[in-house]
């Protein structure tokens, strides 16, 4: 079957799920009617949809941390607190490891190992292996709107469980969970296994369900220049919308230089919109979803709030509808409940500070809007033509010839050509295109910033640079200087 | 012993994270060592097998994600089986789920069978010498590390 | 004796030096010759001013602490923590409020109960009390300058033993360590007694010491609008350089508008030095410094790193030269040294990440910095008038008349007729002028932009609003919205 | 009792904080309390003397700068000397240096006579209702405060 960016027939879409639910036994559980029924049933606060569009009306950030453990009631317990204790405003369960590569019988080991060990074995909650019935008690136990977050190349198990479970958003996409989470895996399946995920989605719209996808910005939270993120972003917005999906939260990692993080956001629906009009799709929602520094943290709490505070200015005065909170604990292992409120609890009292402050506008945030979205319209334009019109084939092409490539990422379908360097005000630029697509416009103008910090540093940008800026942060600056 | 030493490096298990494995393998090159690097979701058969096929001197595995005890449970065992079972076996990364005393976590290690269990962010520069001691091999660090990425 | 602005004659200042080393049995070890010897000898990197000098030239934002309590080895313990755990760039010594208003024998009982209980009894450090040689001791095991902060109106004592004492840096004035540290003290004496400070420092100066002097920018720290802290620093600047100091830092309380805070930064060393050279005096290093939020902090840590974060970001933008760094248990108390090397640590995190960000250019900096310093003028200018010409006979009169005013201050001298009261975007403004010499268009630019507030929040602006915005801060917002 | 009570309110010992003295002051008089307020540096004779002046029904004092132990110490043993030993006595602020259990620091007071003991960050909304009960007194709160500020 040749893999095109094609809303699915319906038929062929039930043949599939058949065989989804065989996959463990608690697909048996899913009833895709009644599960309608029941999300039908949900008030609107319990929405992810509705208080997206509350925070894009009112102008507000909100605020939600990364949660995940391996049993139901110590999930719920977790959960609550980061509600009532660290006030978050939209909740996440965080899936394991196993469950992310359909290892069911290894996340089944990690359940009872937890049971035995008192502690959570599992780096996320095994949904699947709980069921249907386990999601809608986590569901109904809170207040607030509930979001699968992941980083599953095929999520069509994961995705009927817990949408049949009551959760209104579901993270990830067919570029986005593989290429960071993924080794082995193909896009074309990658891609086809989320194309069923948004017909899934689509198909709860068409019944008045709307559930809210957001494809993962960070990949894998390296330097990965917006552009790169924003291309492939705006690629599964566009895969998801073509099956029926309606709402859509697009992310991008912090960067870290508040100007290019600012540009980034305000891009990234400009463009997403720009995208949804020139495909004539309509009545879709684009939000905006910035994240907390994803690379590398420092060890000492005190320095790792310094990088969540900074990275909820950026969220504040980028106005991003959703910011996503890291930890204190972020370096040293999965956070304790007390420290996952506490990163909720710093970056709100940042958003509220500066709730009323505005990004200074400038010609700077201008020219980095204006570069952002000259290098994603460049990506764009050749998965257009490598697909022949197709984005689902151009953008398994793309990867494959290396016009769309993400930094430091383990699968074997990305090219892993292209490096990415900060410059003098640590915005991050590209030292090697490998083969992106960019006019020599653009290279120059990455080039020349490049070039004022290797004179500023009396050094030959190279590997090194990189390997420096990879520590920078987890060593307390911005800019990986050389070492004295 | 033959002047560079050749290890096998990968991450274990369901585990993905790339960009420490890439560092340690390009700092552990630049200091002249032989690095058979598997990458992200090694198996413990792997690591093994790969020891085996290229006569490595050690095994340096990685696990970041927290799921690394049930991961690495086994392997001295069964680097034993395969008649490599005195093998140097160094193990790195966040090695729990969550925050956990250190003291504990290399007890855990150091049960499973590894001769040495390095912290969260441990640098390649207190590797490469502590390797050097543990092979009794010259190491070939001129500085810091410096040229171009060998693997990317 | 007229309180006049004019050098002291040394026959006169040595006259009353003979009765201040009286005050107290410590003040008989105090030989100044061998004091400049001392101070002669300690090695460059002890110096403050030095070390400013050092951070003007490279652009760098010095990050120092609050620290003081009872006993000399406690101290000593506790700055070097500060020092090498938490990464102080210049340290102090906090002195305790008993001292402050030169009761020494209740400094001497709390020296004692603190021996007792085995924990500090007292909010400082009683220098006097314990005398030069222990000030030396200090000084000897750190390796990085060290300035006294206080708050005492008369600090003559504590001046002498503290610099004979080999500290480099002595913090406070005439007007910012009476107004929001007493209640009785006239001004013309906490005047007089600081131009004896100043002598002091002027004549270690024409020995080759340069000590650093600092007026205390950010006065009672709650909503202190930056004109009213700017006239009251450059006037003890002008005072203090007559009296022969060379080396000033001038500083200013986070308002918390990121606009009003960094062109509150600008605006001072603009102003400041425009009024030295306009008064013809030459030589004079003026530096800055930036007060993380003086005002009521809330409760929870986590909260306060961001309180404290935002600080850090201002500063780093603002380039000030130094801030001073508040810490996770300021709502509680006395912070720990863990809580206290925290603060540093997040702070120079936000530091180093920013220091090659800048601050963009924009009209609207351009406009708060314009005011401010129109303001400021306008302040001084009238004190210039009712002083005659004499800024310290005018500055009197100038808080008698309430030309100038400080809110919330304790102090009788103080006519506390001015009401602050943040904009719409949380920068302060005021709401009753008093009797600052403001003309029309200031006025009205206040009003103009307090209005906007008050339609925003449909209600009228009255003293309830300022109370609401008082507690903003610790109730995790910047402007005291209504509740609702 | 008379339909608006008279307390005596300050600063004590050599502490200046005058922010949130001003506001408790502006807040119970709004709420119709008569506030006889000494502001800060007051001593246990200020409060004293004034409450036997103004014949006040309780004492709230105020500390903020961490020596309250020692500046509150005999108070209650001098109202008992001067004849008024069973006025009501409150106090809070930042009573002790530094962070310290609020349990402990509640029985400290307690122990020197303090009737009731309130942590820092007390809202005036948190002590009014408690002072209608203690003085049995109709408080005349309507919402929350209004109107302009009294003292300033
Ligand atoms: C970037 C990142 C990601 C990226 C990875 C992209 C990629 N494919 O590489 C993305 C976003 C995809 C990701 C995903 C996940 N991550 Co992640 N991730 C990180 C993060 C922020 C940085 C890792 C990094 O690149 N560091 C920089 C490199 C240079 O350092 P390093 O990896 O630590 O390696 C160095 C040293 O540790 C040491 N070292 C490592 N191995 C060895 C071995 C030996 C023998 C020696 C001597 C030394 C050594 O040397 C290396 C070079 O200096 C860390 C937290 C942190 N450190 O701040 C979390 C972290 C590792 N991730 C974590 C988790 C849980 C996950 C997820 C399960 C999602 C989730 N639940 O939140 C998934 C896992 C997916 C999977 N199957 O593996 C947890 C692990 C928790 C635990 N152990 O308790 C961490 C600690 C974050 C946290 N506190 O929750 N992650
Ligand atoms: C502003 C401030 C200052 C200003 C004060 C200006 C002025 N003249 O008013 C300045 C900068 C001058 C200052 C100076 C000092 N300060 Co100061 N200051 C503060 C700060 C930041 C806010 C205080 C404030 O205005 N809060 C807002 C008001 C509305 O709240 P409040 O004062 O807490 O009062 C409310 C409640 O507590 C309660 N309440 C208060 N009293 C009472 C009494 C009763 C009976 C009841 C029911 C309720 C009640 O109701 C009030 C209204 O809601 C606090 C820390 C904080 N809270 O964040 C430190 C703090 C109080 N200061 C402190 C110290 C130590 C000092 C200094 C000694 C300097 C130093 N070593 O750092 C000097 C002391 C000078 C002196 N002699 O008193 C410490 C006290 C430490 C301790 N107790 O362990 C604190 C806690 C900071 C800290 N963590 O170190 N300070």
């Amino acid at each position: 079957m040749q893999l095109t960016n094609e809303k699915w027939d319906i038929d062929e879409f039930s043949k599939i799920r058949e065989e989804v639910l065989l996959q463990w036994p608690t697909g048996a559980e899913v009833e895709i009617q009644e599960a309608i029924g029941y999300q039908k049933n949900l008030p609107s606060e319990k929405r992810f949809s509705e208080k997206l569009a509350w925070a894009e009306k009112t102008g507000t950030t909100l605020a939600q941390p990364r949660a995940g453990v391996a049993l139901i009631s110590e999930l719920i317990e977790l959960l609550k607190y980061l509600q009532d204790a660290g006030g978050a405003d939209v909740l996440p369960t965080t899936i394991d490891s196993y469950t992310r590569l359909n290892r069911y019988q290894e996340a089944q080991n990690g359940i009872e190992e937890s049971r035995a060990h008192g502690r959570s074995m599992l780096n996320g909650f095994p949904a699947v292996n709980h069921g249907v019935a386990a999601c809608r008690r986590i569901v109904e136990e809170l207040n607030v709107p509930l979001q699968v977050r992941h980083g599953t190349p095929d999520a069509r198990l994961l995705a009927e469980i817990t949408l049949a479970g009551g959760f209104t958003a579901f993270e990830g996409g067919g570029i986005s969970y593989n290429i960071p989470y993924a080794k082995d895996v193909p896009l074309s399946k990658s891609i086809r296994d989320w194309q069923y995920v948004d017909r899934l989605v689509g198909y709860y719209e068409e019944n008045g369900i709307t559930i809210n996808r957001e494809p993962f910005g960070p990949l894998t939270g390296t330097l990965v220049p917006p552009c790169i993120s924003h291309a492939i972003g705006i690629i599964e917005c566009l895969l998801a919308v073509e099956q029926g999906v309606r709402s859509i939260s697009l992310g991008y990692g912090q960067c870290g230089n508040l100007v290019q993080d600012v540009a980034a956001i305000r891009s990234l629906k400009e463009l997403a919109e720009e995208y949804l009009s020139d495909f004539e799709y309509s009545n879709v929602t684009v939000t905006t979803v910035f994240h907390q520094w994803m690379g590398g943290f420092p060890q000492e709490e005190s320095k790792a709030f310094g990088v969540i505070s900074w990275g909820a200015v950026a969220a504040a005065l980028a106005r991003a509808n959703k910011v996503i909170v890291k930890t204190p604990h972020e370096a040293l292992g999965v956070p304790s409940r007390e420290a996952n409120a506490a990163g909720i609890m710093a970056t709100k009292q940042i958003l509220n500070m500066l709730s009323d402050q505005k990004m200074p506008e400038t010609y700077e945030l201008f020219e980095e809007l204006e570069i952002i979205k000259k290098e994603t319209r460049a990506l764009i334009t050749k998965v257009r033509e490598l697909g022949e019109g197709d984005l689902a084939a151009g953008a398994e092409r793309a990867f494959q010839a290396g016009t769309l490539d993400v930094p430091f990422a383990p699968s074997r379908a990305n090219a892993g050509k292209i490096m990415p360097v900060r410059d003098n005000r640590g915005a991050v630029r590209l030292l090697d295109f490998g083969n992106l697509p960019f006019d020599d416009d653009i290279r120059d103008f990455h080039r020349e910033r490049i070039s004022q910090r290797g004179q500023h540093e009396s050094r030959d940008p190279s590997f090194q640079m990189v390997v420096d800026d990879i520590y920078a942060i987890s060593k307390g600056m911005l800019v990986g200087r050389p070492r004295r | 012993m033959e002047s560079r030493p050749t290890i096998v490096l990968g991450v274990i298990g369901a585990d993905v994270h790339a960009v420490g494995n890439r560092i340690l393998a390009y700092a552990l090159a630049e200091a002249g060592v032989k690095v058979v690097n598997l990458g992200v979701l090694a198996s413990q058969e792997e690591f093994i097998n790969s020891a085996i096929e290229t006569g490595a001197q050690a095994i340096l595995v990685s696990s970041l994600y927290g799921h690394g005890e049930m991961d690495c449970r086994g392997l001295r065992e069964k680097t034993v089986e395969a008649g490599i079972g005195s093998i140097l076996m160094y193990v790195g990364g966040n090695l729990v789920v969550g925050k956990m005393d250190w003291n504990e976590v290399e007890e855990i290690y150091k049960n499973m069978g590894f001769d040495r269990v390095f912290p969260p962010g441990t640098l390649p520069d207190e590797v490469i010498p502590q390797l050097k001691i543990d092979l009794s091999w010259d190491v070939q660090m001129e500085g810091s590390l410096s040229g171009t990425c060998p693997s990317c």
